[in-house]
């Protein structure tokens, strides 16, 4: 088996004296849609963000494809295959759908010079169409992204974290806020593309339904540490994380 | 507001209807520091030409033909006031009476120079007549004339080794304090304290315990006027006892009516003053300004005033409207109060466009600037 | 020595009044993240509403005084919140800046165009007779300025921790939503800071134009170092805006005498330049959370 | 809206453009060379502002040293031509500079910061008297003559700065078209979002302050020639707060705003002079009622009309959001 895309050990992280993070290591193998779950304050947030370089742990690692990234720069970490999407809506609100989705794009693409001196769309237009087309999104390419319904930005907000090719994408509750239909299409989007390209998925949610249904492997945190890891259904058997919740609130 | 209202109302209503008039009369181009920085010294500027275009006019105009002034908003920017001066040639006017600033004086003059239209200006740095512009003259002293002025005072009268010199840092102030550094160097005068402030400066603590600490004997002061008052204010408060001793607005009545007691005893050498009433042309221009202004003259305004008359006269001796003759006219010429009493005082022009004439030491004495003396032209 | 006591002296003197405008500035900044470009220009204007009184309609000073404060605060307090910050707020911070510069433009303009171009006398509320201290000179004046500057703060501060409207105002400016919950009038207390800050200013105002003399453009360089005064402070305390402040008003002077005068107005900026790169917080401010 | 009417629109500005000085004396003439001056210099900030959304009250200071550079350069011989290109890589190092601090701070802190900077310069134009002249400037620059076309006359000077105009907003189209400008406004509308989409944020800022800065190095290095005396006191802070009154008027972020905004600060005074000294406090009142009504400027409030005329709403998702996480 090669090197998983996606290595954390030994994490922590603290906020004077709170001990948000404690020593926490997992794996994740290629094309695996891992979620990440927890109770409110289990610190699985931090974690999100000491994985993604916008908090710096206080101890431990992360490795990508073998490579350490800890501490890195959000657009490097990014340039190295990880794509992530937001919890808020994180499109570009005066830009249309496609110039969101180029984008998310062009820097993968030549170099500074010839995102200067190259063709307006870094000749990304044939490729972003087709990822607007995979989200079903077709109808809506050349408007304001900011008109768009909250359900439709999370689609964008999704396909802008897929336009550069990721080996991993890391999702910061995809489900919040969306509507059933929507949830629907969104979660057999993400199904589909993880089959069609076998990219990796790391899953923060709240909504249970939605991450037993996706998932292919759980992690449970509470107050910091992982209590549990296995398929939706071994969690959803599993009596320690039945407490953890209820006593969690 | 209403008066300006009216005004306004009243020139839009002869604009119109005074195309066949406007035939006769003759554009003069006022163009100056009306909002901004420079607003002071332009409003009174303007007030000035306005009395004397009303006398001109009622006296028959120039030539017989009436004065028609328009007014140029320069908004104290020297690159707006070339626009202006611009503007003014392009509609016509004979002479341009403006700009007051030298930064904005330095600029504009090249279009007249251009142009072939004389200026009358009121600034005093000495490089304006420097640069062999034909068509600029000045309506007071330069600053290489007038500070000169100062220097027997400060060595026959108060015998002074040693002193200090407290200026604005712009290139009002810069100009004075370089021609007075130089006169006091040459009469081996040492300058112990050489103290520049800002421009709307406020806090004068400092300046002023710098030059209490400087032992000098004797304090040049060349500053803007509420920078004068500020001035004179902080320094009764820390009681600096030595002379202090400017030139022109140190004693103007802007700067008492602002330093309140704290002016007295400031000494300036005033090129023209509104306070010398026993001149009867200058009493009686006062009377008109206070009538007509409800506030007193100061020596922008009295420069404005003379500077439109000048344009009279001499525009009558050539006998024409021509600029070049004009200038040709004006070089090396002393129009005598005798002959031509609006000028006020006799006064004299150089091939250069300097001025000279008589000019006054004055006091302030129980709030008013008095007399103590007077200085023949130079 | 009494050089330097009166220079000292005279910052103090100085700094108090950048205080007490920083002061405003740092509440409404809290309140309502509102950066009020016009700050200078407001304690420019109440000492023109005084001179109205007094010259104009011809009222004794003390009343012109107290009509001029009452003015203040409804002008430019609670119309500069309600027309001016509560419709622009909205879109963004840039555009609140640039609105309240375009407001100090409108202040400065009629300042000059109703009032007047040239500097005016104003009347002193305290003596100025000269006070001798070890060799240095102050007046009355100063030293009055000073404690009433500092005084104000102070009972500012105890107002702010020790009243119930003083800690709900903190309340508000902290957690809004929080302070709603509680059952606060968040736009109540918010309304609160912009009339104490027009006060202040008005206060300000008042001490310093005896000193100043009353003029359009007071404003452009006190707005400024009032500001720089706050944020080197810290701008999120009233005690930094106090220290920033004194501070700069007695560097000012000190540069002013001893290094360079020609580069006198830089200190302040360079200052400025300085605690943004290297403490943010400033020098009193804590690097988190609001605190009043 | 159509396809020609854009193109279309844009070549009869031009023709305006090259026929508005016709038959004008040199007073008009001068005043549209200033219009299209401030242009420059506000087609560079509006990069920076309105593209890239870093707020900066230093763009004077940036004509100040392109005019000074040139200046310099054009009094000891060089021609014109050769003094540009040095005076714009100047002022590009130096608005890279000033670009760090943006790194650290946004919104109020950055306009300090820049704002702070604008006055450095002007005491270093002040009272380093050796190299700048001081207080009394430097004078007598010459205009540049390229053989059979001298630029001596104000028509011809004005043809010669519609070409650096013309050339100026050809490149700035040509960037904010190209996916740098993408880049850009993705920069002003979501910075956190950009960078994990691999926009390297940190370059970006400081290559807006410098490209921004370059321009307002242009506009300066064409005042030079066409005052022919320069002076500190032109590059205060209240020309630089002028600019940015230039860009929000007239619109940030769209590209013709500063052409309509500069047009309303310069030349739209000419038709006020009846308000007299009111002028002034008429425009700023005028200013705060746009930010009220349309915070997007003039252009801003061309397009909401026009949407209200055709029945196409545009939501303002930005602005919601942003009221939202304050």
């Amino acid at each position: 088996m090669s090197a998983p895309v996606l290595s954390v050990r030994n994490i922590s992280r603290s906020f004077g004296g709170i001990r948000a993070v404690r020593d926490v290591s997992f794996d994740v193998q290629k094309g695996e849609i891992l979620g990440l779950i927890g109770p409110n304050g289990s610190g699985k947030s931090t974690l999100f963000n000491c994985i993604l370089g916008q908090l710096p742990p206080d101890a431990g690692r992360v490795e990508v494809n073998g490579k350490t990234v800890t501490g890195m720069r959000a657009s490097s970490l990014n340039r190295l295959g990880v794509g992530r999407t937001f919890q808020q809506l994180s499109v570009f609100p005066q830009m249309t759908v496609l110039d969101n989705i180029i984008l998310a794009g062009q820097e993968h693409h030549g170099t500074m010079a010839s995102r200067l001196f190259g063709p307006s769309d870094a000749g990304l237009t044939e490729a972003a169409d087709q990822m607007i087309a995979f989200f079903r999104l077709t109808h809506l390419r050349d408007t304001i992204a900011g008109s768009l319904s909250f359900g439709q930005q999370k689609l964008v907000d999704a396909a802008m974290a897929f336009m550069a090719g990721p080996s991993l994408v890391l999702l910061d509750e995809p489900a919040g806020g969306v509507n059933l239909t929507m949830l629907g299409s969104l979660k057999e989007r993400l199904t589909a593309y993880n089959a069609e390209h076998g990219t990796t998925f790391v899953v923060i949610e709240h909504n249970m339904e939605f991450v037993m249904s996706l998932c292919t492997r759980i992690i449970v945190l509470a107050e910091g540490a992982i209590i549990a890891e296995g398929t939706p259904e071994d969690i959803r058997s599993n009596q320690t994380v039945i407490d953890a919740y209820l006593g969690g609130g | 507001m209403y008066r300006r209202t009216i005004l306004a109302v009243t020139t839009a209503i002869f604009a119109a209807m005074g195309a066949a008039q406007a035939q006769q009369a003759v554009k003069i181009g006022m163009v100056a520091e009306l909002s901004g920085a420079g607003a002071p010294a332009g409003t009174n500027w303007r007030d000035g030409i306005k009395i004397a275009v009303e006398e001109i006019n009622a006296d028959g105009g120039i030539l017989g033909k009436q004065v028609d002034v328009h007014e140029y908003d320069t908004q104290t920017d020297p690159q707006v006031s070339r626009a202006m001066v611009q503007k003014a040639i392009d509609e016509g006017a004979y002479a341009i009476l403006g700009t007051i600033y030298s930064g904005s004086t330095l600029v504009n003059m090249l279009v007249a120079q251009q142009n072939e239209i004389p200026q009358f200006v009121g600034s005093e740095a000495p490089t304006i007549v420097q640069k062999g512009n034909p068509f600029v003259f000045r309506t007071s002293s330069g600053a290489q004339k007038g500070v000169p002025a100062l220097v027997p005072y400060f060595i026959d009268t108060l015998k002074a080794k040693k002193v200090g010199i407290a200026w604005v840092n712009n290139e009002f102030g810069k100009g004075g304090r370089d021609v007075f550094a130089a006169e006091m160097e040459k009469a081996g005068v040492e300058v112990v304290a050489d103290v520049p402030s800002e421009q709307g400066a406020t806090d004068y603590a400092a300046d002023v315990s710098k030059l209490k600490e400087s032992g000098a004997d004797a304090v040049f002061v060349y500053m803007n006027q509420e920078e004068s008052a500020r001035f004179l204010i902080e320094a009764k408060k820390q009681g600096l006892s030595i002379p202090l001793v400017g030139e022109v607005t140190l004693t103007e009545a802007k700067v008492i009516e602002l330093a309140g007691n704290a002016a007295e005893g400031a000494i300036a050498h005033v090129g023209v003053t509104a306070t010398a009433t026993d001149i009867p042309g200058i009493a009686e221009f006062n009377e008109k300004f206070v009538a007509k202004f409800n506030r007193n003259p100061t020596h922008d305004a009295i420069k404005g005033y003379v500077g439109t008359w000048a344009t009279k006269y001499v525009t009558e001796m050539v006998g024409e409207f021509s600029g070049a003759k004009f200038a040709e006219k004006m070089k090396n010429l002393c129009l005598n109060v005798a002959e031509h009493p609006r000028m006020l005082l006799d006064t004299c022009w150089d091939e250069a466009g300097e001025m000279s004439r008589p000019s006054f030491m004055v006091q302030v004495k129980d709030g008013k600037p008095v007399v103590i003396g007077t200085a023949a032209a130079n | 020595m009494s050089q330097f006591l009166q220079v000292l002296l005279s910052g103090l003197a100085t700094g108090s009044i950048y205080a007490l405008v920083a002061v405003g500035f740092t509440l409404v900044w809290q309140a309502a993240q509102t950066v009020n470009f016009a700050q200078g220009e407001f304690v420019m204007v109440p000492a023109f509403f005084v001179l109205v009184g007094t010259h104009v309609v011809g009222l004794p000073l003390w009343l012109a005084l107290a009509l001029a404060l009452v003015v203040s605060v409804v002008l430019i307090g609670a119309l500069f919140k309600k027309l001016v910050v509560e419709p622009i707020l909205p879109s963004g911070g840039i555009s609140l800046i640039i609105a309240t510069m375009a407001l100090g433009i409108l202040l400065k303009e009629s300042a000059k165009e109703f009032y007047g171009a040239e500097a005016q006398p104003f009347p002193a509320m305290f003596p100025t007779d000269p006070i001798n201290i070890f060799g240095a000179v102050v007046s009355m004046q100063d030293i009055l300025n000073l404690i009433i500057s500092l005084g104000v703060v102070v009972l500012l501060t105890l107002f702010l921790n020790r009243t119930r409207t003083g800690r709900s105002m903190q309340a508000a400016a902290q957690n809004p939503a929080v302070a709603e919950i509680l059952g606060v009038n968040v736009k109540r207390m918010v309304m609160y800071t912009f009339l104490i800050n027009a006060a202040l200013a008005a206060l300000a105002s008042f001490l310093i134009t005896p000193v100043y003399l009353a003029k359009f453009s007071n404003g452009e360089t006190l707005g400024l170092i009032a500001f720089i005064a706050a944020i080197v402070g810290g701008f999120n305390q009233i005690r930094g805006a106090l220290v920033g402040g004194l501070l700069i008003g007695v560097l000012d002077n000190i540069t002013a005498t001893y290094i360079t005068a020609e580069y006198r107005a830089a200190l302040p900026l360079v200052l400025l330049i300085i605690v943004i790169l290297v403490r943010p917080q400033g020098i009193m401010g804590t690097s988190e959370g609001r605190t009043v | 809206m159509r396809r020609w009417i854009r193109p279309a629109l844009i070549g009869l500005a031009i023709i305006l453009a090259i026929l508005a000085p016709v038959g004008q004396g040199n007073y008009i003439t001068y005043v549209l060379t200033s219009w299209l001056i401030f242009s420059i210099a506000a087609m560079g900030l509006n990069l920076t502002l309105g593209y890239a959304g870093q707020i900066s009250l230093a763009q004077a200071s940036f004509m100040a040293i392109g005019g000074y550079t040139t200046a310099l350069l054009t009094l000891a011989g060089w021609h014109w031509m050769l003094a540009l290109p040095v005076a714009l890589s100047f002022c590009f190092v130096v608005g890279l500079m000033l670009g760090y601090p943006a790194l650290r701070v946004k919104g109020h802190f950055l306009a300090f910061v820049t704002l702070a900077f604008n006055t450095l310069v002007f005491l270093i134009l002040r009272n380093e008297e050796w190299l700048t002249g001081g207080n009394y400037g430097l004078v007598g620059m010459p205009r540049p003559d390229f053989g059979l076309f001298s630029t001596m006359k104000q028509h011809h000077f004005y043809y010669f700065t519609l070409t650096i105009t013309i050339v100026a907003a050809v490149i700035m189209w040509w960037i904010v078209r190209s996916p740098w400008g993408r880049a850009f406004k993705a920069l002003r509308e979501n910075p956190i979002r950009a960078e994990s989409l691999g926009v390297d944020t940190r370059r970006l800022t400081l290559l807006a302050f410098a490209i921004g800065s370059t321009y307002g190095g242009l506009a300066g290095a064409l005042v030079t020639p066409l005052v022919q005396f320069i002076e500190p006191a032109s590059f205060g802070v209240a020309h630089s707060l002028r600019i940015l009154l230039m860009v929000v008027v007239g619109g940030a972020g769209f590209f013709f705003g500063p052409f309509l905004g500069a047009g309303v600060v310069i030349i739209l005074p000419e038709f006020l002079r009846f308000t007299e000294g009111y002028y002034l406090i008429i425009y700023a009142a005028l200013v705060i009622v746009m930010l009220v009504f349309t915070p997007k400027g003039l252009i801003g409030l061309g397009a909401l009309l026009r949407d209200r005329f055709w029945g196409k709403r545009v939501a303002r998702g930005d602005l919601k959001q942003g009221a939202q996480l304050k």
